[in-house]
């Protein structure tokens, strides 16, 4: 069931490669939220209830509502245009993903095993990955921000492979790291569209040497 | 208000200079001076020794800044930027008292730190005219150079440091002993650049003909007449220290020095500012210095007392001599700038009559310089050329031919400083004026020509009466070789009496002159003497620009050194039938300088501006950075385990 | 005390952004300034004591906070100066304000916490707090500083989670089960190689971008470029401590495993790729903060391959991370003057410096020096004590390597410097009209902080030797 | 001794240059004493002075003749030294002539006429040139004696002696011929200058003195011959007998100084003047054949 949902979420991945429209990256990105949050409930063992405040939080309230709603506002609000115009052609990152996908799978089994064996720390890898080339292959402030985000998931599902003996301090941790990142980002790439009309990467190249 | 500071600054300079020439004078005369400051855990202990090498330097830097501080206090007057200058004075004091405390500490760190401070304090000095561009880049280079040159310094004193766990100079002395023969070598090698960055050996002297026009004349001086030499001092107290592997050390000496002469005589001829063209001859002096030091060095290593002696105290007495006459040179270089405005050699002429004592004074510096008798210029080259006469006697060949060759390169370089000066002198002060002045130039004030006449007089004392001088350089010289001592060893006596009779000769020449001059002017005063113009061999209207100029006086020259020296030549090609205004320029480039430092920078820059597309101001780039950072450590580490995995997975197929 | 600082500190933050009036808020600042102190005195005190369950304050966190403290001082006194110059809304005072002195308790925080995650939290606020700091101006160029700053930070502090997360990883199976760096520290042995060399590297990867070295160094220097010069003189000083700090402590945990000569290999990696870069930018760069931001990467890549080094090589390295900071606050703090002479940021436009304002000027000469670790610079000796370790670990070539790029940096800088100095502007519209013209009193902390230097570099205080002593005994 | 020899064979030295001259010529020239008679009235003449000189200009001269004068007393005569000598005194034999020149040459400088300045820069070239030779030469004899003074190396030179007499007497014979030619740059005579030409452009150092007159002229004169004199003396130095009477050595000496002005002579008339730009090889080939003489010093001494 479990791994079931950890593929559904590796396909979100390759949805939000391909996502022509910014509307499919934030749905995906919704999405990718409630997988979280299944992932979650099936993974703990025992729930204390603080726990499980914690995790609804973090899950579902900001990752499948709160932050989805957000990026949408901030799209109506700028008026960005809705394509996500990527450097690299959507079929090339399709692709790139698909071996980063492969890739780790196949060194995860070749490598020792203990923790390579396990699914999730795979998951995980592949989404930071992926979620730094997204970073890195698209033109948007906007996409930018949502491929953080995507990576951040990847986060909280590395976390699960620690986390979970672990003290809430690194629940905690990373519900400050979403706030707290997602705000702000959000706030400035507001500002950013406030001030350039069209909010792309390419008007912030004035600093350089 | 500015008076009162310059009086500041020659009051504190005297104190200075009296209280340090006096401990100095005793560590002369044998009664060496020591003790150790208890630094800090950073410092350790800072001894403080003062013998009679140190002593030597010293005496002879408190000579120069006296002088120097008059000079400039009066050089001076004509700036008014107030700030500025207080900042100058502030730092000349500065400098004096580093330079006296280099001659004095022997921790490491804390030389280096005094060391430093001269420099950054003779930097600040040279860019005292901050408003003109080249002076501000001809200080950075001095700048730069010098500290490359400490950077080797450092290197070597880590070295010793790391062997030894000492701070102390003295450490030097312990690692020599128990190392082998190469690695003191390499050490003394490293040290030797370093030192001879800011002695301005060659290749490490591409500094010097830029600093020394840059500044102001009374700091060229000072860098010309002492800055330079304790670089030498530098070197001294290394072989000191080193006491093994003389003959190679002393001949890398000699093959370099050998060298720095005759290359810095040679671009100095061709020179057409006077500063420049004196800044080389600086080069040149040091390489007659190090001559002196080279044979010395030798002599300690074949065990000949008489070429030790000769070579070092040849080498000592020059560094006073040159520190004479070259800082005299530049003062009366300055007085000219502040007259004419101007240092262009082909520009001057004729001044010898507008300001004639300077002309004098400059003329004794010439004659000086060129080693002629009977000033002291020769004294310290006839010791040299004593010690190399003597080294010929070796037994074998390949020595002696090297000796015959550095005796014949210093005779070489003798005739071609006469053909420098004689051009320098003639063109400048003799003849007549060759373009029209603003401000008539006139003689300099007395507070500008007082201190030349404190460094005339000691010329020619020095060329009149050597012997004494080189009684007091009985001591620094018996640091190299001790048993000169002893009484029964009588070569100081000899090398003393030789020196006496040359001062006899001196004082008969004068006499000589003066009488035949005098016959001369006696059975004159009883005919016809007339004045006419310059017999212009029919061409009767005479104009400035008929005379002959410095370039042409030294074409032939220049024609025979061309391979030596690039020239570049603005040619104007006269191709029409009526030809309009032509110009012809030549100026000289340091062939030197281009091929080992301006290269070299050349491409190292282009390598380093290779890296300009990183700060690109693309955020994702510099995401992408972090990403190859770390796939580059993973690939480091994992590299060889990933390549046989990949393996692996094409074998599945 | 730490939870008492935490709740004042944040009391402050609070009311300086809600009352919006002068005078309250400066005596809130001074109110700060005090509590600042009475901390750094107070950790110092009871050194190595476990406070608040999550912080120890021990050698080099006393040191760094020592630092600290101040240069917060010295900010609050040129931000008074510098928003005095200005005329700009309440509200952007007060959040400046209270932005700073966030930043600052989260720096103090940051270096007195024992807990991996509890460093990272607070490295987190000050990513935050800065980014706020440096978009004062509410210009474009400055939101595009601060929202790379900003994003480029926030990466780097996820790659610094998922070493957190891997550093668990090992402390789980090591059955430490915690990350409390004593702890860490102590059990260093039983960590498992692969996941702790996982660990550094992430860690080490997102630290660079406090630390301002290579790979992650660029959002650093547009943000040192646009903030205010007061507070772009906490971010090339302090804030680059923090960082320092991070690496200091992962590094000192993977120093005691076998691991050691892996981590001293990544970190001479990036240090020698910082001098490059800082000396490859010195040649070109056109507006002087870059160029001070630069030659704080050149600064950071010493101070890393003296930690790399170890031994004599860390003392000169912890040594010349207080200098250095130090003498960048001081050329930060002048450039703030410079600003109000010199219209124009850009080295090509500048000139004449020395004669609009002569002190200023004599700042900066003898930060030029002090900078380029000439002596009579204090730096002189820090470098020499990490030539000395690379010469005694048997680095000759990086000896050599370093040298001749430190010779580029020192030649770029001085003709930058000498430019804005001595050259002779001819349009002179550039210059400001001086209605206030620039009291000499106002280098006076500057020279001040350039003396400390001095004093600190050649005769340092028993108390600070034995602190860095005993830092350096610690690492083992 | 030698030092009157010198005086008195310098009185007629020139005159019997020109004299062999006329005579190759067959002409029925001027009489030995000629120069001396001109000399002498030169000297009673008043003399006129560029006004664009100074003070230098009326001094050189006198400086001129009294280094050569001092000069002439280093030169020792056989067994019996001269009135100075002492170690390495050739040194400053040397640098006394030297110092002569650099006065010719700036009081050349100081009429501000391009000739004389043209004269000056190429006197000054061609003695930097000389330098070479004289050195090489003292320096391989004072090799092959083992001594360092004119007096000691001269008085103890026996050919017959050495280790291998043939080579020796070779070596005195260059020695001989580079002095000869080193005279003859000093004075800047044919090859290397003529002082007979009438163009201006082609003289070293007669245009060096055109602005002289009177005793200025007159010294200079006499000084020419006695620099003649003096290498004729060092030439003579190199072939005294070691004979209990001086009488002998005196005739050798006379002969010498006789033969070498012939020789000058003959040169003069029989040679025609070498390019400007060819001087300069000139000058350096006696270098390089005073090189011959140290490689032959090694020779005899061994050590090849």
């Amino acid at each position: 069931m479990v791994n079931l949902l950890l593929i559904f979420f590796i396909v979100t991945l390759f949805v939000c490669a391909t996502a022509i429209r910014l509307k499919t990256f934030i749905k995906a990105i919704a999405c990718q939220g409630l997988l979280l949050f299944g992932i979650f409930f099936l993974r703990l063992n025992e729930i204390n209830t603080v726990n499980l405040v914690l995790l609804l939080l973090e899950t579902l309230i900001f990752k499948a509502v709160v932050i989805p709603y957000f990026l949408h506002y901030l799209i109506k609000k700028n008026k960005i245009n809705r394509e996500s115009d990527p450097y690299i052609s959507n079929f090339t990152s399709l692709f790139i993903i698909t071996f980063i996908v492969m890739t780790t799978f196949y060194l995860a089994n070749t490598l020792r095993g203990g923790v390579f064996g396990n699914i999730y720390f795979v998951v995980s890898m592949i989404t930071i990955f992926t979620g730094l080339f997204l970073m890195i292959s698209r033109k948007k402030i906007i996409t930018h921000v949502m491929s953080f985000i995507i990576m951040e998931n990847g986060v909280v599902v590395l976390s699960l492979t620690v986390g979970i003996e672990m003290p809430m301090l690194v629940n905690l941790g990373i519900l400050l790291d979403i706030f707290v990142t997602v705000l702000v980002l959000g706030i400035f790439a507001n500002k950013i569209g406030d001030i350039f009309k069209e909010a792309e990467v390419g008007h912030l190249e004035r600093l350089r040497d | 208000m500015k008076n009162r500071n310059g009086l500041i600054l020659i009051f504190l300079t005297l104190a200075l200079g009296a209280a340090t020439s006096f401990v100095a004078f005793n560590a002369l005369m044998g009664r060496n001076f020591e003790f150790v400051l208890s630094g800090n855990t950073i410092l350790g202990q800072i001894p403080i020794r003062i013998d009679a090498l140190s002593a030597w330097m010293i005496l002879i830097i408190n000579f120069t800044f006296t002088t120097g501080v008059l000079y400039g206090t009066g050089y001076l007057r004509n700036y008014n930027t107030s700030a500025n200058l207080k900042l100058h004075q502030f730092l000349f004091f500065v400098l004096h008292l580093s330079m006296i405390l280099v001659c004095s500490i022997q921790n490491f760190i804390a030389f280096l730190i005094v060391w430093e401070i001269m420099t950054v304090s003779s930097f600040l000095l040279i860019i005292f005219e901050y408003w003109k561009k080249e002076t501000i880049k001809a200080g950075l280079n001095f700048f730069i150079q010098s500290h490359i040159g400490v950077l080797f310094i450092i290197v070597s004193f880590i070295w010793v440091m790391s062997q030894t766990g000492l701070a102390d100079f003295n450490a030097v002395r312990l690692f020599a002993t128990h190392q082998p023969g190469a690695v003191a070598i390499t050490l003394f090698v490293l040290l030797f650049i370093g030192f001879g960055f800011k002695a301005g050996f060659v290749p490490f002297h591409t500094w010097l003909p830029y600093a020394h026009p840059a500044a102001p004349s009374h700091i060229s001086g000072m860098m010309s007449g002492v800055i330079i030499k304790l670089g030498i001092y530098g070197i001294l107290r290394m072989l000191l220290l080193i006491n093994s592997n003389y003959i190679v050390i002393g001949e890398i000496i000699l093959f370099v020095s050998v060298f720095s002469g005759l290359y810095g005589v040679i671009l100095a001829i061709v020179q057409h500012n006077l500063k420049r063209l004196l800044a080389y001859h600086s080069i040149e002096n040091i390489g007659i210095i190090g001559i002196g030091i080279g044979i010395g060095t030798i002599g300690l290593g074949l065990k000949n007392d008489f070429l030790a002696v000769a070579g070092f105290a040849g080498g000592l007495l020059h560094i006073l001599n040159h520190s004479l006459f070259k800082s005299l040179l530049f003062y009366g270089a300055g007085s000219i700038y502040q007259q004419t405005h101007t240092l262009e050699i082909e520009q001057l002429g004729g001044l010898i009559k507008r300001m004639p004592r300077t002309a004098v004074l400059f003329l004794i510096a010439a004659i000086a310089i060129c080693g002629l008798p009977p000033l002291n210029g020769f004294i310290s080259e006839y010791l040299i050329f004593s010690g190399l006469y003597s080294s010929l006697k070796s037994n074998s060949f390949a020595f002696s031919l090297f000796m015959l060759s550095v005796f014949v390169a210093l005779a070489v370089i003798g005739g071609l400083a006469m053909l420098c000066f004689t051009k320098a002198f003639g063109i400048v002060f003799l003849g007549t004026e060759r373009k029209q002045y603003h401000v008539e130039p006139k003689e300099v004030s007395r507070m500008m020509l007082f201190p030349q006449y404190m460094a005339a007089v000691m010329i020619i004392s020095i060329g009149l009466f050597p012997q004494l001088f080189l009684q007091l350089l009985k001591n620094p010289v018996a640091l190299f070789v001790p048993d000169i001592l002893n009484s029964s060893n009588g070569i100081f006596s000899y090398q003393s009496g030789i020196l006496t009779q040359i001062g006899f000769i001196g004082i008969i020449l004068t006499v000589l002159v003066f009488v035949v001059y005098e016959i001369k002017t006696l059975t004159g005063r009883n005919k016809i003497n007339s004045v006419s113009p310059t017999w212009g061999c029919g061409y009767k209207t005479n104009d400035p620009r008929l005379q002959y100029t410095a370039s042409s006086f030294v074409k032939t020259y220049s024609n025979l050194i061309e391979p030596i020296l690039s020239m570049h030549k603005d040619v104007a090609v006269v191709n029409e039938i009526f030809p309009g205004n032509k110009q012809y320029s030549t100026h000289y480039y340091d062939k030197l300088e281009f091929y080992l430092i301006d290269k070299n920078l050349k491409w190292l820059k282009k390598l380093l501006l290779k890296l300009n597309f990183l700060q690109n101001g693309r955020t994702q780039f510099y995401i992408l950075y972090g990403l190859i950072f770390i796939l580059l450590i993973i690939f480091i580490s994992y590299g060889e385990y990933i390549w046989n995995t990949i393996k692996g997975f094409f074998k599945l197929f | 005390m730490i939870g008492i600082y935490l709740i004042l500190s944040l009391f402050v933050v609070f009311s300086v952004f809600f009352i919006r009036k002068r005078e309250v808020i400066y005596s809130l600042v001074i109110l700060f300034t005090v509590l600042q102190w009475t901390l750094t005195i107070y950790e110092y005190l009871n050194l190595n004591t476990v406070q608040f369950y999550y912080f120890t304050p021990d050698a080099i966190g006393i040191i760094l906070l020592f630092v600290l403290s101040v240069l917060a001082t010295t900010s609050f006194l040129y931000s008074y100066i510098y928003l005095g110059n200005r005329q700009d809304t309440p509200i952007a005072e007060s959040i400046y304000w209270s932005a700073l002195i966030l930043l600052i308790s989260a720096i103090s925080c940051a270096y007195l916490a024992n807990h991996a995650a509890i460093t990272w939290i607070f490295i987190e606020i000050t990513t935050l707090s800065s980014s706020v700091l440096i978009y004062h101006r509410r210009t474009e160029s400055s939101l595009e500083g601060s929202w790379k700053y900003l994003f480029i930070c926030s990466v780097s502090v996820a790659l610094i989670f998922i070493g957190i997360l891997f550093l668990g990883l090992a402390s789980q199976q090591a059955k430490i089960g915690d990350l409390f760096y004593s702890n860490l520290f102590s059990k260093a042995r039983s960590l498992d190689e692969f996941w702790l060399k996982a660990a550094f590297l992430f860690i080490f990867t997102g630290y660079t971008a406090k630390a301002g070295l290579v790979p992650m160094y660029t959002a650093g220097i547009d943000a040192k470029d646009k903030a205010p010069s007061p507070a772009a003189a906490i971010f090339s000083s302090a804030l680059m401590n923090v960082g320092f700090l991070g690496i200091y402590r992962i590094y000192s945990i993977a120093a005691q495993t076998n691991i050691h000569q892996w981590a001293k290999i990544v970190l001479l990696i990036s240090a020698l790729l910082s001098l490059l870069i800082s000396a490859a930018y010195m040649l070109r760069v056109r507006s002087f903060k870059r160029m001070f931001a630069y030659s704080s990467v050149e600064h950071m890549g010493l101070v890393t391959i003296g930690m790399s080094m170890g031994g004599a090589g860390l003392f000169g390295a912890v040594l010349h991370l207080i200098l250095h900071s130090f003498t960048k606050a001081g050329l930060f703090y002048q450039y703030g003057s410079v600003n109000r002479v010199i219209k124009s940021k850009y080295i090509n436009d500048a000139g004449g410096y020395f004669e609009k304002n002569t002190s200023g000027a004599l700042v900066l000469l003898l930060g030029f020096f002090i900078i380029t670790a000439v002596p009579p610079s204090g730096m002189f000796i820090s470098e020499f004590y990490i030539f000395r370790s690379m010469f005694d670990n048997g680095y000759l070539w990086l000896l050599i390597v370093t040298a001749i790029l430190l010779t580029f940096i020192v030649s770029a800088f001085g003709a930058i410097i000498f430019k804005l100095l001595f050259h002779r502007q001819e349009n002179v519209n550039i210059y400001e009209d001086q209605s206030s013209p620039i009291s000499i009193w106002e280098s006076v902390p500057q020279f001040v902080l350039l003396a400390g230097v001095v004093y600190l570099g050649f005769n340092p205080p028993a108390v600070l030797v034995n602190l860095i002593n005993t830092a350096v005994k610690s690492f083992g | 001794m030698s030092f009157i020899l010198i005086i008195l064979s310098s009185l007629f030295f020139t005159g019997i240059i020109n004299r062999t001259k006329s005579i190759l010529s067959g002409r029925k020239g001027p009489g030995i004493f000629q120069p001396l008679r001109d000399i002498r009235r030169l000297l009673k003449k008043g003399s006129v002075y560029s006004e664009t000189s100074s003070f230098i200009f009326k001094l050189a001269p006198a400086v001129y003749f009294s280094t050569v004068f001092a000069a002439a007393l280093f030169i020792p005569f056989g067994e019996n030294r001269g009135l100075i000598s002492f170690q390495f005194d050739f040194v400053l034999f040397a640098y006394l002539l030297a110092l002569g020149k650099f006065f010719n040459i700036i009081a050349a400088l100081d009429t501000g006429s391009s000739f004389e300045g043209m004269g000056a820069s190429r006197e000054a070239l061609y003695s930097m040139l000389a330098e070479p030779a004289f050195f090489i030469t003292i320096g391989s004899l004072g090799l092959l004696t083992g001594y360092s003074s004119f007096y000691q190396i001269f008085s103890s030179i026996h050919y017959s002696e050495s280790a291998s007499p043939a080579i020796a007497y070779a070596l005195g014979l260059l020695a001989s011929i580079v002095f000869l030619f080193l005279g003859i740059i000093e004075n800047s005579r044919v090859p290397v200058d003529d002082p007979k030409t009438h163009l201006e452009l082609t003289m070293v150092h007669e245009v060096m003195i055109l602005d002289n007159s009177g005793f200025d002229l007159g010294v200079i004169f006499y000084t020419g011959s006695l620099k003649f004199a003096l290498y004729g003396g060092l030439i003579a130095n190199l072939f005294f007998l070691s004979s209990p009477y001086a009488v002998i050595n005196i005739l050798i000496f006379f002969s010498l100084q006789v033969l070498y002005a012939s020789t000058v002579g003959i040169v003069e008339s029989f040679m025609a003047r070498l390019r400007m730009n060819q001087n300069p090889q000139f000058i350096l080939m006696i270098s390089s054949v005073s090189l011959l003489i140290f490689i032959g010093v090694m020779i005899v001494i061994g050590k090849i």
